[in-house]
């Protein structure tokens, strides 16, 4: 072949000297760099009983989220579901009652909501397809490992974050714009 | 006094072999915790403390496994090609000694197996039978892995063989006893300055300890079960404690050829400063005693150096790349047979012309 | 939660006052189990990306040999742990079968990311839809792939499973109905 | 290539120089005019500047066993190929399509043919290019093209005992195994 | 022509080889006239790591002839890719060369947004360069590293797989995952690099060398290795090309072929680097270029590092980049794009589209056939390892079985770019 360019670089291959014939300097060498890392800071994390830093973009498992009044923020449009491409999202739209203003913010809402776990990529299409800002991937929670395949339909039960605020994922979660304000609100105070 | 004589000696026996089960069964730890240590990992540590336990947790596993007799296999060659393994492998350990002696009043107590004073030739007999052993699993296994992994093993040990049994000539043409309590003896004489052997024979040992990886079948020979190739070689088709045993094998044969390799060329139960340290102890203690703590020492001594060539053969192990087959029988016949030919020459050489003896 | 799986089998029930065999036998169950939940060597059964993963967990930041598991038994034979890493097509389900058939009891299977354990984004002609089809898996990781956190998670499932196992599980009506459905003899 | 760097340095140069000898769509085009002749190419459109000519598989096995031999234009890679198939075209239901590239003139040359479903041969390509082997396979395998000639036709990704071509339209996606979709309302 | 010449040299030199090495395996089969063995090599074996089976004819040691069973792992993309909208066709990509995935994404990004006309801004050209690079690197120190498990020598492995670790790290600051990274998005990236990433991406870029050079050091002059892997698995660069070799295994054998180069895309013509070429592609020569790519991919992240513009990280294409999601709450015509985005219904244009670019393994092709649906029409990928594992039984044939398995892992075939 004639060359195809003018970056061409010609690795050279030296033929062995008698040294690297012999075998022996080269097993030196590389033994001698094992034993550095013998004795070198090792670099495992043990574990569960120390945990890695995640970045606070990971993309864990799911969460609904609520708003700072506590209501779900689900509005059951079914973008996710139709992001999602492993067709893992399945939901149930239903239309608020009277009464019911303080559990839902918008006037539909998910009656049910399910995430299959097990079919879920994690490839984050779902929150980006969010427009109510309900479906996030936590950046601290990973779906967990289990013994049988039922128990890894995620329903509203195990979605949905819990009433009390204090109790929600508080690291590492993209905050809805309310939140944002809020937690500003709420750190300007004291000072 | 003769029956307490042998009950000693027996008690010694029993020690030994506890001890090279007992080695055994931690380097398969020391395994693990080298090789991770070796690679930036910790290794294991949620088995008791600091993993200790890990070795009784595989023997236990292993134990416990279902046996397993593989379609078209020999049964009973099946079974007898671990156990013979192994017991070559144990047996070879009786005639190292680990110590020099320890006197109880008039009892005299060797602290070796048994005494034969054709120990060297003792232990290669044995260790090269251990290859039938590969050789016979790999064939009743019924396995076309097995099988090349059998070939290979066979064929590697007796190239092998050859070459360290001519490195070993050299050190035996120095000695001229195959006894290797002698041998170990003679690399320090009270009063004289001698020299361990690696000093006059650097270039048998050399050649020693490349054919006593390749007999225990360690990378960069590990080509009769090298993983990546064979699967895992002629235990491929093993399960439960047979599997064990063959891996059990391997370490105790680790364990051999240290012991063998601190003897012939290390000085054995030798120690620097051993006559010195004696004769200080003995002008407040007493010859017997100062003796008695020499060879306590000296078993201490024997053993940090079957430790520390343990240690080599495992950083060598996870160091290096693994030979070819036909590079490594090239390397046999055409490197390491003439090398140790022309150490024998020039052996026979210096010790005509007096420089060694 | 998984009664079919790990099975409570009560030994013969000891008369009044032979306790001490009973005790015995229990305490050797004990010590098994946690023997083998401290040596699982795995049979990593990677295909595709998730293999990656388990390599990161062999790696250095990670190191599965910390729980006993850094042999890799490429050998069934040898292997206590299944672990099917990736995906399993259709083509591919009959050798995953065969390999579970050559395992040694006890045996333990691990289905790791969303491909293995249910097919994944791969709902296609060829892809299995999950290996539960054709094996029993006792521990499903999900995650595409799972982090080595989760893959470690998994395997300390399958420790408790392996801890908490009688000893004669494979001898049980309830394990051979178990693998009676899935055509294994 | 064992030519010093840096005379094969200023060999390229020359080449990456704008010279009026360089290869052009339009001068490939011409030249396959030339040599095939006008009629051997219908639909000849150079969409994201790549050329793309439709000929019949009658000519193919030759148009591409000549331009590989050809010393001009050197277009003796080839890239890739692939099946196609459009149910709604009568009687030109399926085709094929193959990538040709030249490595030292850095053009590419994308040639197709269609054929009925009825009727789906289409000669070999391995004898020209061994890479062919395997991409027939695969059309094969998905679009049930057969290729008379071939050493080993036989199904390359799929198992041996399928009893249809996967990719073609007709066929569904799914296998129909999968029990946990529930959706009705959301799914594609 | 003075290339004819050249070749012959070159196959001169691996037809010594093959006979020195048939030499060196003395029993052949006139010899003894005995009869072949057959192994299955896979599809578990573990020095297939993906997964493909070889059936191979031995006679002894030697391998007599092969037959390559692959599809143990088909999954169908190409039919997939035709029922999903253009932006869900990225988590496959993903899924194709999991050990480089940041290439797969970009690539398909770079396809649709040929095909939709979209001009991407510096910038984010740049973090593409940034983030492909890298891929390249982890991709490359995979292999070599394997390379070095099945010869024996699993440390060098564990050495490079803390940098992988490290590398995923900063993909996870970037996209927040680690392998299968699904990064970016038609139009530019998803967010701009934090600087968080930065500051990684900044201390990886040096750090690495060294560790690199320790890895080198390791493995480049030990005899027992060289010996492993010269001479093995040759394949001349008249073959390579025929068999549609692209990558570093065409380089190996000597063919200056680089689409980074030839078909600069993103932004590749800013840079400068150099295609290392090999001599006789073989085992060692295939090793020495990706050891050598490594550091030139390097030099490329470090200069686009320096050289990183300003400015926004996407297009402006509101048709098809999602808008920011602080719109999408408050403002009505950006909820609008968002839904049309969402449900995949941007208006494609008819026509057909093949982008290509410089993958791990080769030239990983893209041909995109729109007919202005919703989903592709038809989408062909050009799998680099699917065409060159081809010639793998041809390349082992006469040599031993270590020879094979070293060969195997040398070609780095990755299965899921294998069998799509």
């Amino acid at each position: 072949m004639q060359p195809l360019s003018n970056r061409a670089k010609k690795l050279e291959k030296k033929p062995m000297t008698l040294a690297e014939r012999a075998y022996l300097p080269a097993i030196f060498q590389g033994l001698s760099i094992t034993l550095r890392h013998f004795f070198s800071k090792k670099a495992t994390i043990r574990y569960p009983e120390e945990t890695r830093p995640f970045s606070p973009v990971f993309r864990g498992l799911h969460v609904l989220k609520r708003d700072e009044q506590g209501r779900e923020r689900c509005t059951a449009c079914g973008l996710c579901a139709v992001a999602c491409p492993a067709e893992a999202i399945t939901m149930v739209a239903g239309e608020r009652k009277k009464g019911e203003e303080g559990l839902y913010r918008e006037e539909k809402y998910a009656v049910s909501y399910e995430i299959n776990m097990l079919r879920c990529i994690f490839c984050g299409l779902c929150e980006e397809a969010c427009p109510k800002a309900a479906v996030y991937l936590q950046a601290d929670k990973m779906a967990p490992p289990r013994f049988e395949r039922d128990e890894f339909i995620y329903g509203k039960d195990r979605l949905v974050e819990p009433v009390a605020p204090d109790a929600r994922s508080q690291r590492g979660i993209q905050l809805t714009p309310e939140q944002a304000q809020a937690l500003n609100a709420k750190l300007a105070q004291p000072a | 006094m003769e029956l307490p004589v042998l009950g000693w000696q027996a008690l010694v026996i029993l020690v030994v072999f506890g001890i090279s089960l007992l080695i055994a069964t931690y380097s398969t730890y020391a395994e693990r915790v080298i090789a991770a240590f070796l690679q930036d990992r910790v290794g294991p540590d949620r088995a008791g403390p600091f993993g200790i336990l890990q070795p009784l947790a595989d023997a236990v596993k292993l134990f416990t496994k279902e046996e397993f007799f593989p379609a078209g296999a020999n049964r009973a060659l099946f079974v007898f090609g671990p156990c013979l393994a192994m017991v070559t492998a144990l047996m070879a350990s009786a005639v190292i000694p680990f110590g020099n002696y320890l006197q109880f009043g008039t009892t005299i107590v060797h602290l070796q197996g048994i005494e034969v004073n054709i120990g060297m030739l003792y232990v290669f007999g044995v260790v090269s039978l251990g290859v039938y052993g590969i050789m016979i699993g790999g064939w009743a296994s019924n396995n076309k892995f097995s099988l090349l992994g059998a070939i290979r093993a066979a064929s590697q040990n007796i190239s092998y063989e050859l070459a360290m049994g001519m490195a070993l000539i050299a050190v035996l043409m120095m000695s001229g006893t195959l006894s290797l309590r002698e041998i170990t003896l003679q690399q320090s004489v009270p009063g004289e300055w001698h020299f361990w052997n690696i000093v006059k024979q650097p270039i048998g040992f050399i050649i020693f300890i490349v054919c006593a990886f390749a007999e225990t079948n360690r990378t960069p020979f590990d080509l009769p079960e090298c993983e990546t190739e064979l699967v895992g070689g002629y235990h491929t088709e093993y399960s439960s404690m047979k599997m064990g045993l063959y891996l059990f094998a391997e370490y105790i044969n680790v364990f051999v050829a240290s012991a063998v390799m601190s003897v012939l060329y290390f000085g054995g139960f030798n120690f620097p400063f051993q006559y010195e340290l004696r004769d200080f102890l003995a002008q407040s203690q007493g010859a017997v005693t100062a003796q008695n703590i020499i060879t306590i020492l000296g078993v201490v001594a024997v053993f940090i150096k079957i430790f520390s060539f343990i240690f080599f053969f495992m950083w060598v192990r996870w160091t290096l790349p693994r030979f070819r087959y036909d590079q490594l029988m090239r390397l046999g016949w055409t490197i390491l047979i003439p090398l140790a030919i022309f150490n024998i020459l020039l052996t026979g050489g210096l010790i005509l012309l007096g420089v060694i003896q | 939660m998984n009664d079919i799986r790990v099975p409570e089998i009560k030994t013969v029930a000891a008369p009044e006052g032979i306790e001490g065999a009973g005790f015995f036998a229990t305490s050797l169950e004990k010590v098994v189990g946690i023997a083998r939940a401290n040596s699982l060597w795995p049979l990593p059964f990677a295909t595709s990306c998730c293999g990656i993963e388990f390599m990161a967990t062999m790696g250095a930041h990670y190191d599965i040999s910390r729980f006993g598991s850094e042999r890799p038994s490429f050998s069934p034979r040898q292997a206590d742990l299944l672990m099917v890493m990736g995906t399993i097509a259709k083509k591919m389900a009959p050798i995953v079968k065969q390999v579970y058939e050559q395992m040694a009891e006890p045996r333990w299977v691990l289905a790791m990311g969303a491909c293995a354990c249910s097919g994944g984004i791969f709902d296609s002609y060829s892809v299995l839809q999950g290996i539960d089809r054709i094996i029993p898996v006792d521990v499903y990781v999900p995650g595409c792939p799972p982090r080595p956190e989760q893959v470690l998670d998994g395997l300390m499932r399958v420790q408790d499973l392996a801890r908490n196992e009688s000893m004669r599980r494979r001898n049980s009506p309830e394990y051979q109905a178990l693998l009676e459905s899935y055509n294994i003899k | 290539m064992a030519d010093p760097n840096e005379e094969a340095a200023a060999q390229s140069a020359a080449v990456t120089e704008e010279d009026p000898n360089k290869l052009t769509n339009a001068r490939v085009l011409a030249n396959l005019h030339r040599m095939f002749g006008e009629d051997a190419f219908t639909d000849v459109e150079e969409p994201y500047g790549l050329l793309t000519a439709t000929t019949t598989r009658e000519r193919i096995h030759d148009i591409i066993e000549t331009l590989q031999a050809d010393e001009e234009m050197q277009l003796n890679f080839l890239t890739t190929m692939c099946g196609i198939h459009y149910p709604d075209h009568e009687g030109k239901e399926l085709g094929m399509i193959y990538h040709l590239h030249s490595l030292v003139h850095n053009v590419r040359l994308r040639l197709k043919i269609f054929f009925p479903i009825a009727d789906p041969v289409v000669p070999t390509l391995t004898d020209i290019y061994a890479t062919a082997n395997w991409m027939e396979r695969e059309a094969y395998d998905f679009f049930g093209i057969i290729f008379p000639g071939h050493p080993n036709l036989i199904r390359i990704l799929n198992v041996e005992d399928m009893d249809y071509h996967p990719m073609r339209k007709e066929y569904p996606l799914e296998d129909g195994t999968r029990e946990d979709k529930t959706d009705l309302f959301f799914g594609r | 022509m003075a290339v004819n010449d050249t070749l012959a040299g070159t196959h001169k030199i691996i037809e010594e080889a093959r006979e020195q090495q048939h030499n060196q395996l003395i029993p052949t089969v006139n010899d003894f006239n005995q009869e072949l063995t057959t192994l299955n090599l896979g599809p578990t074996h573990p020095a297939t790591h993906g997964i493909f089976q070889n059936i191979l004819q031995m006679d002894g040691e030697r391998i007599v002839s092969g037959v390559p069973t692959i599809g143990y792992i088909h999954r169908a993309f190409e039919k997939i890719a035709e029922r999903r909208p253009l932006y869900q066709i990225t988590p496959l990509t993903d899924r194709m060369n999991y050990c480089s995935s940041p290439i797969n994404n970009m690539g398909w990004h770079m396809t649709v947004e040929k095909l939709l006309g979209i001009t991407v801004p510096k910038r984010a050209q740049y973090m593409r360069v940034i983030m492909m690079e890298l891929a390249r690197i982890v991709d490359h120190l995979i292999c070599n590293s394997i390379l070095g498990v099945d010869t024996g020598a699993f440390t060098g492995f564990l050495y490079v797989f803390q940098e992988r670790e490290k590398v995923y790290e900063i993909y996870e600051e970037v996209c927040g995952a680690r392998l299968t990274t699904n990064m970016g998005r038609i139009g530019g990236m998803e967010r701009d690099f934090t600087p968080v990433a930065l500051e990684k991406l900044r201390k990886w870029v040096k750090e690495f060398p060294a560790v690199m050079r320790e890895f080198q050091s390791m493995f480049d002059r030990n005899r027992i290795f060289m010996d492993r892997t010269q001479y093995v698995g040759g394949i001349t660069a008249e073959k390579a090309l025929n068999y549609g070799f692209t990558g570093p295994n065409l380089r190996a054998a000597g063919v200056d072929y680089d689409v980074r180069v030839m078909n600069p895309y993103s932004s590749y013509q800013d840079f400068e680097f150099d295609i290392p070429v090999g001599t006789n592609g073989d085992t060692y020569d295939r090793y020495l270029v990706r050891n050598e790519e490594i550091w030139q991919s390097l030099r490329i992240i470090e200069q686009a590092l320096e050289n990183l513009p300003e400015g926004p990280y996407h297009a402006d294409a509101p048709h098809y980049y999602l808008p920011p999601k602080q719109a999408v709450y408050q403002n009505m015509e950006a909820l609008i794009y968002h839904f049309k985005i969402i449900m995949g219904e941007i208006e494609a244009p008819v026509g057909e589209v093949y982008h290509s670019v410089e993958g791990g393994n080769g030239e990983l092709g893209f041909y995109l056939i729109s007919d202005g649906g919703r989903t592709p029409y038809r989408l062909h990928f050009r799998r680099p390892c699917f065409i060159y594992y081809q010639a793998y039984s041809e390349m082992v044939v006469g040599q031993s079985l270590s020879d094979a398995i070293v060969t195997l892992s040398s070609m780095n075939v990755i299965a899921g770019e294998l069998d799509a």
